[in-house]
């Protein structure tokens, strides 16, 4: 069992595929779907192998492997997970399988494409497994670059254009073009990079220049003041990357323009790594300087919550409105997570998984949508319930899990966070929480209604429209499977997430409890 | 006259050779400037050369001299060059290249 | 003695006896060299590579005037592994002057070359000044080459005139030191520093102006772009990484490496490369032209480096060499791309690789690969390079540069991403693909598998460099 | 016998949830609909069977959980079944109301399309499922959980003709109107969690009964918890969807919106009638919205032409009874009225539904006289409007009696005089239904299927268009089928069943008291003696007003509506109301998300922009510096060089 370097085939069979269909598939677009498959399955096999086999009782970082990188520097190929990145790396595993058969209709360049997508996930499984700070950053450049050309290629541009003296003003930047969501995109992630690279640095010094390793520095108690703005340093940097306010406009742009299972990637995982480096990093290293900025993480999520779902519901393009419909749900993940208790952190981790799954199905209906309407115009659509009942079905679960509901996942991830947030130290944090959920309620369904609900649209473009098909129900199936299952029975996720936020809240409960006495 | 005089001199001749190369419009005078600043860097050498009693102040002015030669003939020679194909030799006419 | 003396300079007498042996080819064969002046000059300067890696460490010849120490030969190795690029890529080269007077411009590498490797051997200031002109002198010539074009003549000039006259700043400012410390021995500078004499910090100075003009740190850098943009670009290829790699390493020396009051260079040093980072990145943004865009990065890239050598300390200068290694392959390598690419397309303009990713995918994958590693992007060399130099510069607590260059790594990928929009996300213009000369299409090859190689696995250079530069503290 | 108890009502629970699963997944099973039906039905019929079981065996209050939701200390959140007299009675009101429903509308939607009755029965076995989880609910998480559930089969089956915009309206309404008490409900968990530490409603109840609630605060909890029952059990203000939500097929409405699910605020309220206790300020609230609830609803009800609506506001008046009772601290009270009011109005939406099925039409202009040509369905429709009306020896004579006495014994005055004068209403607005659709003159409307498309109600004026396959509007079925006729055996039935089951509870609690339902009560209301027959008084007075008025025409309709002046005005415009949650949903919701949205893409994505616009302005501003001048490169040097002297001499 222990044998095979699970982690590692986890990691980089998707990019040996990668590899493979750029120097071997050439040109034969069926082989290079098959070898994506394959390469991404092997992925899933094994995560859910690796989730199962995780020991809960011993808990702690399992699967170890390691191989020195750069010694002198203490770099090392350091990989292992817990519980927290066991469920990351199953949600990887889940919606990049999606994602393979979602865009199996991709026709233009299709190798290139499945390469670079390919390329991606292997940064975001990087990222989830590894335990040296330098390979983690290291693949956390891998999964945000390949985005550029992704969205640039193959994306799609907005139909709704800036107006107004502000629009025509910004008009001639490009805002609403894939070229331009593309470069936003990828140059404000790598912003937000610099900012991580110049906290690791800082805590690499601090240690003595001699590890870059996780548990390493963890036993090492940095001084409060080099916390305090290291700490800032990675919120900000690995924020911006989970859209927290007011550096997430390139969510919307980037999401909207990206092509479906990019978006799908993006925004149900790639923002997910941002928060877990909220949580891993950050508060995993820095315990006082947790405790100190938790007020600030947790404003900011309830600024996300409400703001992103006030601006999804302005939005008239399907896609700007779950782009940020995601805004919002990240701050559910950055409020949990800020409410430093067992079921906030609990929470925030399964919001995470949640959300991921949620918003992968809900970019791979839209995409599938786009696909067969061409528009994305909310107001121009109509009546497509009666045409594409499948994917009228698999958007309304995927909307009902937006804004919460039980039985679905996103009901026992918004529920923990509010349970957290009601016994943190800001308990009013709850309120914006509940609100947000009001609010989603109210645009998803806003938008369902206008597009999957009443009487079929006069426009002859939407005349003949075709479910899902094939691959495409594939993808829906496992999405929605996952976010039902997981929402009637939690206990698969929060036993295993339990078990890596318990040992992290050990360490700030004594802070926490003297800060409360200060 | 002591040590400083000398050096002043060299600052002043230096300065003047700069000034040449700024000003002037026509390269050859600008190629002037150029070896009046030189020169005033072997009037410095020498100085401290004399004054310190050393021979090295000495020596280096014959390299540095040897080495001017040769960077005025290749001036020189970028100069025709550039006469050849551009028909012209002043300074600000040259700027193809730029941005 | 005579033994230390032939082992010690052997590469340095290779070298000499190299370009005598091209002058005389040159001489005797009148009328189209063809490439065998090429051929020559390549196969000569890899055997002379191979004799470095022969010297010993502490070799010195003329009561250590020269001294071939760690970094001596690391730089020397380094300079040598550029010129064989150099001369792969232009081989090829296709221009009439370039198979007439072969021998002519293979002379004058060879010579400019010769003054680099005792420029990073010199400890005596004289040497350092003559090795320094012997340095500069033959790429005024180099840039000359193409004798009918206007605008080389032109950049010619240029490069020329501000080469004097910082050459100029350099030997008035070694006057002055000499005159303080009654001695051309730069291990004598320190002391002098020591004593605060005014004058030696003018000296100093001065020869930093020079030294900051070699490579081309912001506002000395000026000749760059004029000169990139018009000279032969294989030649550029070097001309972007040979003398600047001499250059830091005269720095090096000079004001970091040793030096009890090397710290009162600091806040000098921080200015430069902040501001030489800034600048670089931020006029690289409108370019147009691909060369002048690879120019300004490559001003930009010193900033970096500079940033590296503000850290004073030994794994500060060890990144900064590590970085020089890592900027050869990436920078190079995108010049012998932008080299093929011109060659078909007949244009230098960014606008010229429209498509190229549909056209030639591996030509394409070679660039962006070269340009992620400029951009430093993880899995090719540049990361790593431009990770450690914050490291070393984190380890002095200059967050605040760390944070700027990183911040201005996201600039630099702009114009980066922009190339690479040309190259992927636009469609091509015409369908046929670009035809890569066989030379110039291994000199691309090297150059990525060295930014992939060490990108991948770059512990075995930072051990090489970290021990070359803990030498020198 | 406990664990018999438990396991009859698990079986109960799972079986529609059984049900449900096999139509979801299995697609091709679905779309042949009626197998579909029957296997629902098969799975409803067995539920009914074991809630029956379980409601004659349950004596002691037994629980089975599991864990849910994992923590370090021991489960979050458990799910399971908690039986005991109340929630098993609940659960065969649910069963037996879910179980004829669905019988039902095998007749009432049988000109649907198969895939479209498939999904119906797939939404019914989800909302049997729900709404037994919630009856059952151990704890307050599954309650939460059940509770939106229950939500979404409502928003899904009053969506069920989706393609109406109407229906579309009406549902997304519905799902906003709850949702919004839900919010309440869901923070006064959270905070109620925090207060005590458990969800258990067993081990809440038993802390309250040792005292070691503190009371600090609680109310606010309470009051919390009581917004969700606002909401779900339709209590002013949140009353507004319920009438709309009509727009779902009639079963739907029979089951959902009248008999099982909106009452689902009441049971709430009446389970944790305990903690409640602790806050009388709570208690008094929900007296006074309940008893404004009812005149509201009852005053809207008189004013209606379309006989659902009619039925809908009947319902909301009658939701505020059963909370008036809650409120005054009898809660038994406001159960026992709801169990009862379950079965006669579920009995009455039936048999509108048979109406309408016949007629074509929801509208009572359309109607008249129907007692000849259905002469089962007057019948029926008359035992169950004399049950609402409160006459004794039917269905709904004891209970509503009950509630009245409970707000007295209360020492409400005021409420009691308002749900007085409701006794009144309610009898007056029944009747007039009885005698405008079943009586009179026989109404000679041409049944075309025009009329049969625009069935619903003025909302769906403008959505003319019936898309294809769009085959069911309620009442589209008697459009062909010329003259009125009673409905097919299948749909008589259920309302037979009903009828009966109605009157002979009515008559044998008129009898006997409450306890079948209520089990033994350790203080039964005590009403004063002059109770009963004012009540009923009010009701006969009420029924002769009607009679007056439709019947006789001794009194003219429209002289006794205008006499009402401003109230009449007031009642056609639903009070504004809906007028007023629409303007701030429209206005200041959707304006200030407009704003919000704005502001993202100018201001704060637009600083991104300009920003980055500085920056490429700026090189291109820097590299004017590159004049192409070889001197102003000297220059450069120089002031360079200048710059680092000042700079050394400055550092020194």
């Amino acid at each position: 069992m222990s044998g095979l370097p699970f982690l590692s085939i986890i990691t980089w069979a998707p990019f040996v595929s990668a590899v493979v269909i750029m120097f071997c598939a050439r040109h034969r677009p069926l082989l290079v779907r098959w070898t994506a498959t394959i390469g991404t399955g092997i992925s899933l096999l094994a995560s859910l192998w690796v989730y199962w086999a995780y020991d809960r009782v011993s808990a702690g970082f399992q699967f170890q492997e390691t191989f020195a990188l750069v010694p002198s520097l203490g770099i090392s190929y350091f990989l292992a997970l817990d519980g927290m990145s066991a469920l990351m790396v199953l949600l990887t595993s889940i919606i990049i399988f999606a994602g393979v058969f979602a865009s199996w209709t991709v026709k233009q360049r299709s190798q290139e494409f499945y390469a670079l997508l390919l390329i991606l996930v292997t940064g975001v499984y990087g990222v989830f497994v590894s335990l040296d700070l330098f390979v983690l950053f290291l693949f956390y450049e891998i999964a945000v670059l390949p985005m550029y050309l992704l969205i640039g290629i193959w994306g799609s541009s907005g139909e709704v254009r800036p107006q107004g003296i502000f629009g025509r003003a910004m008009g001639w930047t490009g805002v609403g073009t894939k070229e331009y969501a593309a470069m936003k995109l990828t140059l404000y992630l790598l912003f937000g990079s610099a900012f991580i690279l110049v906290g690791i640095l800082a805590l690499f010094v601090a240690a003595g220049s001699r590890t870059f390793s996780f548990l390493e520095l963890q036993s090492i108690r940095f001084d409060p003041s080099l916390q305090s703005w290291v700490f800032l340093a990675f919120y900000v940097g690995f924020g911006i990357l989970a859209a927290i306010w007011p550096l997430h406009t390139w969510s919307p742009d980037g999401h909207a323009s990206a092509p479906t299972a990019v978006s799908m990637l993006h925004a149900g995982v790639l923002m997910k790594l941002g928060a877990y480096g909220v949580v891993r990093v950050g508060m995993g290293l820095l315990p006082e300087a947790t405790v100190q900025w938790a007020w600030l993480v947790g404003l900011i999520g309830c600024i996300n919550i409400v703001y992103g779902a006030l601006s999804a519901m302005a939005q008239t393009d399907l896609k700007y409105v779950i782009a940020y419909s995601s805004v919002s749900h990240m701050g559910v993940v950055m409020l949990g997570a800020a409410t430093l208790t067992e079921h906030g952190l609990n929470g925030s981790v399964f919001q995470m998984f949640a959300h991921g799954i949620m918003t992968g199905l809900f970019f791979a209906l839209v995409g599938l949508v786009y696909e067969k309407a061409h528009s994305r115009a909310i107001l121009k659509m109509g009546g497509f319930g009666t045409m594409m009942p499948g994917i009228a079905t698999a958007f309304t679960i995927g909307g009902l899990s937006s804004l919460g509901l039980p039985a679905t996942a996103g009901f026992v991830a918004e529920f923990l966070t509010f349970l957290g947030a009601w016994s943190s130290a800001h308990p009013w944090w709850l309120f914006p929480g509940v609100f947000g959920a009001f609010i989603t309620s109210l645009y998803v369904l806003r938008v369902t209604r206008y597009i999957f609900w009443g009487p079929k649209s006069d426009d002859p473009h939407f005349a003949h429209l075709p479910d899902a098909q094939g691959t495409e129900w594939a993808a829906l199936g496992i999405l929605v499977f996952v976010l039902v299952l997981f929402g009637v029975a939690p206990g698969l996720a929060i036993g295993p997430i339990d078990t890596a936020t318990v040992p992290l809240l050990e360490r700030l409960a004594p802070l926490m409890s003297a800060a409360r006495t200060r | 006259m002591g040590l400083q005089a000398y050096l002043v001199l060299s600052a002043v001749v230096f300065c003047l050779g700069l000034f040449g190369v700024i000003t002037r419009r026509n390269t050859i005078g600008i190629l002037l400037g150029v070896e009046l600043m030189l020169n005033a860097v072997n009037i410095n050498l020498v100085a401290f050369g004399r004054f310190r009693g050393d021979l090295a102040g000495l020596v280096f002015p014959v390299f540095a001299i040897a080495i001017t030669v040769a960077e005025a003939a290749l001036g020189l020679a970028i100069v025709i060059l550039l006469f050849r194909v551009r028909r012209t030799v002043m300074a600000d006419h040259l700027d193809l290249l730029r941005g | 003695m005579t033994g230390t003396l032939a082992t010690t300079l052997a590469p340095e007498i290779g070298l000499f006896v190299l370009a005598v042996v091209v002058l005389l080819i040159g001489v005797i064969q009148r009328g189209d060299q063809k490439r065998v002046v090429g051929w020559i000059t390549g196969i000569g300067l890899l055997g002379v590579l191979g004799s470095t890696l022969r010297l010993v460490e502490g070799g010195s010849v003329g009561d250590g005037m020269f001294v071939n120490d760690g970094l001596a030969i690391f730089a020397k190795q380094l300079l040598l592994g550029a010129g064989v690029i150099s001369i792969l890529g232009s081989l090829t080269l296709g221009h009439a002057s370039f198979s007439r007077r072969s021998a002519e411009y293979h002379f004058a590498l060879l010579a400019s070359l010769l003054g680099m490797m005792a420029l990073v051997s010199a400890r005596d200031l004289l040497l350092f000044f003559v090795a320094f002109e012997l340095m500069s002198i033959p790429l005024y010539v180099l840039t000359g080459f193409l004798k009918r074009d206007e605008a080389t003549s032109e950049a010619a000039l240029k490069f020329f005139l501000v080469g004097t006259v910082s050459a100029a700043f350099i030997v008035y400012g070694i006057s002055f030191i000499y005159g303080v410390t009654g001695s051309t021995a730069i291990d004598t500078i320190p002391r002098a520093l020591a004593e605060g004499q005014p004058l030696t910090w003018l000296g100093m100075g001065l020869m930093l102006v020079g030294l900051a003009f070699k490579i081309a740190a912001f506002p000395f850098h000026m000749w760059v772009p004029d000169v990139y943009e018009a000279a032969t670009t294989p030649f550029v290829a070097w001309l972007a990484v040979a003398p600047k790699a001499a250059g830091f390493v005269a720095i090096i020396r000079l004001y970091v490496a040793g030096s009890s009051a090397s710290d009162t260079w600091l806040p000098v040093i921080v200015a430069l490369a902040g501001v030489t980072t800034v600048a670089g990145n931020l006029m690289a943004i409108p370019q147009r032209n691909i060369k002048r865009l690879l120019a300004y990065s490559g001003v930009a890239h010193i900033g970096y480096m500079l940033i590296g050598l503000a850290a004073l300390s030994d794994s500060g200068v060890a990144m900064v060499l590590f970085y020089l290694v890592a900027y050869l392959f990436g920078n190079m390598g995108a010049f012998m791309v932008v080299e093929a690419v011109a060659r078909s397309e007949r244009s230098e303009g960014i606008d010229a690789y429209a498509g190229l990713a549909q056209r030639s995918p591996l030509l394409a994958l070679a660039m962006l690969i070269f340009l992620l590693s400029l951009g430093g992007i993880p899995f090719v060399a540049g990361f790593w390079a431009k990770l450690y130099l914050f490291l070393a510069a984190a380890e002095k607590g200059l967050y605040g540069l760390v944070f700027l260059g990183a911040v201005l790594t996201v600039v630099a990928l702009y114009y980066y991403l922009l190339v690479a929009r040309r190259m992927y996300i636009d469609a091509p213009v015409c369908s046929d693909r670009v035809r890569v000369p066989g030379l110039l299409g291994a000199a691309i090859a090297t150059c990525a598998a060295g930014v992939v190689g060490i990108g991948v696995y770059p512990a075995p250079w930072v051990d090489l460099v970290k021990r070359v530069a803990s030498a020198l503290f | 016998m406990m664990a018999d108890v438990t396991a009859l009502a698990l079986v109960a629970l799972l079986l529609p949830a059984v049900s449900f699963l096999i139509l979801a997944v299995v697609v091709p099973l679905r779309r042949l609909g009626r197998p579909a039906a029957y296997v629902s039905l098969l799975c409803a019929g067995g539920a009914l069977a074991a809630a029956a079981l379980a409601w004659r065996g349950a004596a002691e209050r037994s629980r089975l959980v599991w864990d849910w939701i994992p923590a370090e200390a021991g489960p979050l959140a458990t799910i399971g079944v908690l039986v005991d007299h109340d929630s098993t009675s609940m659960l065969l009101l649910v069963a037996l109301v879910a179980f004829l429903v669905q019988l039902y509308s095998i007749g009432y939607l049988s000109d649907e399309l198969p895939y479209a009755l498939g999904r119906y029965y797939t939404y019914q076995s989800l909302f049997a499922f729900s709404m037994m989880a919630l009856v059952l609910a151990p704890n307050f998480v599954q309650l939460f959980i059940a509770w939106e559930l229950v939500g979404l089969s409502s928003y899904l089956l009053i969506g069920f003709w989706y393609h109406k915009p109407a229906a579309a309206r009406a549902a997304v309404k519905a799902f906003w109107t709850t949702k919004l008490g839900d919010v309440g409900l869901l923070i006064g968990i959270v905070m109620l969690w925090r207060h005590t530490g458990t969800f258990d409603l067993t081990e809440l109840q038993a802390m309250v009964n040792s005292g070691t609630v503190a009371a600090a605060g609680l109310s606010v909890m309470t009051f919390c918890i009581y917004l969700g029952a606002v909401g779900k059990s339709a209590q002013f203000p949140l009353h507004i969807w319920l009438p709309d939500a009509m727009e779902g097929p009639t079963p739907v409405s029979a089951l959902i919106h009248a008999a099982t699910m909106v009452t689902a605020g009441v049971y709430l309220l009446h389970r944790t009638s305990w903690l409640f206790a602790l806050t009388p300020e709570v208690l008094a609230i929900v007296v006074w919205i309940g008893a404004l609830t009812a005149l509201l609803a009852a005053v809207l009800a008189c004013v209606q032409d379309d006989i659902k609506r009619v039925l809908a506001y009947s319902t909301v008046s009658q939701l505020g009874y059963m909370m008036a009772a809650i409120g005054a601290g009898f809660s038994a009270a406001g159960f026992f009225h709801l169990l009862t009011h379950g079965l006669f109005k579920a009995l009455l939406f039936l048999g509108a539904g048979a109406v309408i099925h016949a007629v074509g039409s929801n509208d009572l202009s359309r109607m008249g006289g129907l007692v000849k040509r259905m002469p089962q369905t007057a019948v029926l429709f008359i035992i169950g409007s004399l049950a609402l009306a409160g006459i004794p020896f039917f269905g709904g004579f004891l209970s509503k009696e009950d509630v009245l006495g409970t707000v007295w014994e209360g020492g409400h005055v005021v409420p009691f005089a308002i749900l007085m004068l409701v006794a009144f209403l309610t009898a007056f607005y029944m009747f007039r239904v009885v005698f405008l659709a079943f009586f009179g003159a026989e109404a000679l409307v041409a049944h075309a299927h025009a009329a049969a498309a625009s069935s619903a109600d003025h909302a769906s004026a403008h959505g003319a268009g019936h898309g294809p396959g769009s085959h069911g509007s309620d009442g589209h079925a008697a459009g062909g089928h010329g003259i009125p006729h009673d409905p097919p055996a299948v749909m008589r039935l259920p309302l037979w069943i009903l009828a009966v089951l109605s009157t002979m509870t009515g008559a044998y609690v008129t009898v006997s008291g409450p306890e079948l339902f209520l089990g033994h009560l350790e203080h039964e209301p005590t009403s004063p003696a002059w109770l009963m027959p004012a009540a009923v008084a009010v009701a006969g007075a009420g029924i002769a007003l009607a009679w007056l008025t439709y019947q006789r025409a001794v009194l003219d309709a429209e002289r006794l509506a205008s006499s009402m002046g401003v109230l009449r005005t007031a009642a056609l415009a639903k009070f504004w109301m809906d007028d007023a949650f629409e303007a701030v949903y429209y206005r200041v919701f959707l304006g200030f998300s407009r704003m919000v949205g704005w502001l993202d893409r100018y201001i704060v994505d637009g600083v991104l922009n300009v920003v980055s616009e500085w920056t490429v302005v700026g090189g291109d501003k820097l590299r004017a510096m590159q004049t192409g001048r070889a001197q102003d490169y000297v220059v450069a040097v120089g002031a360079g060089l200048l710059a680092m002297l000042i700079w050394i001499g400055w550092g020194r």
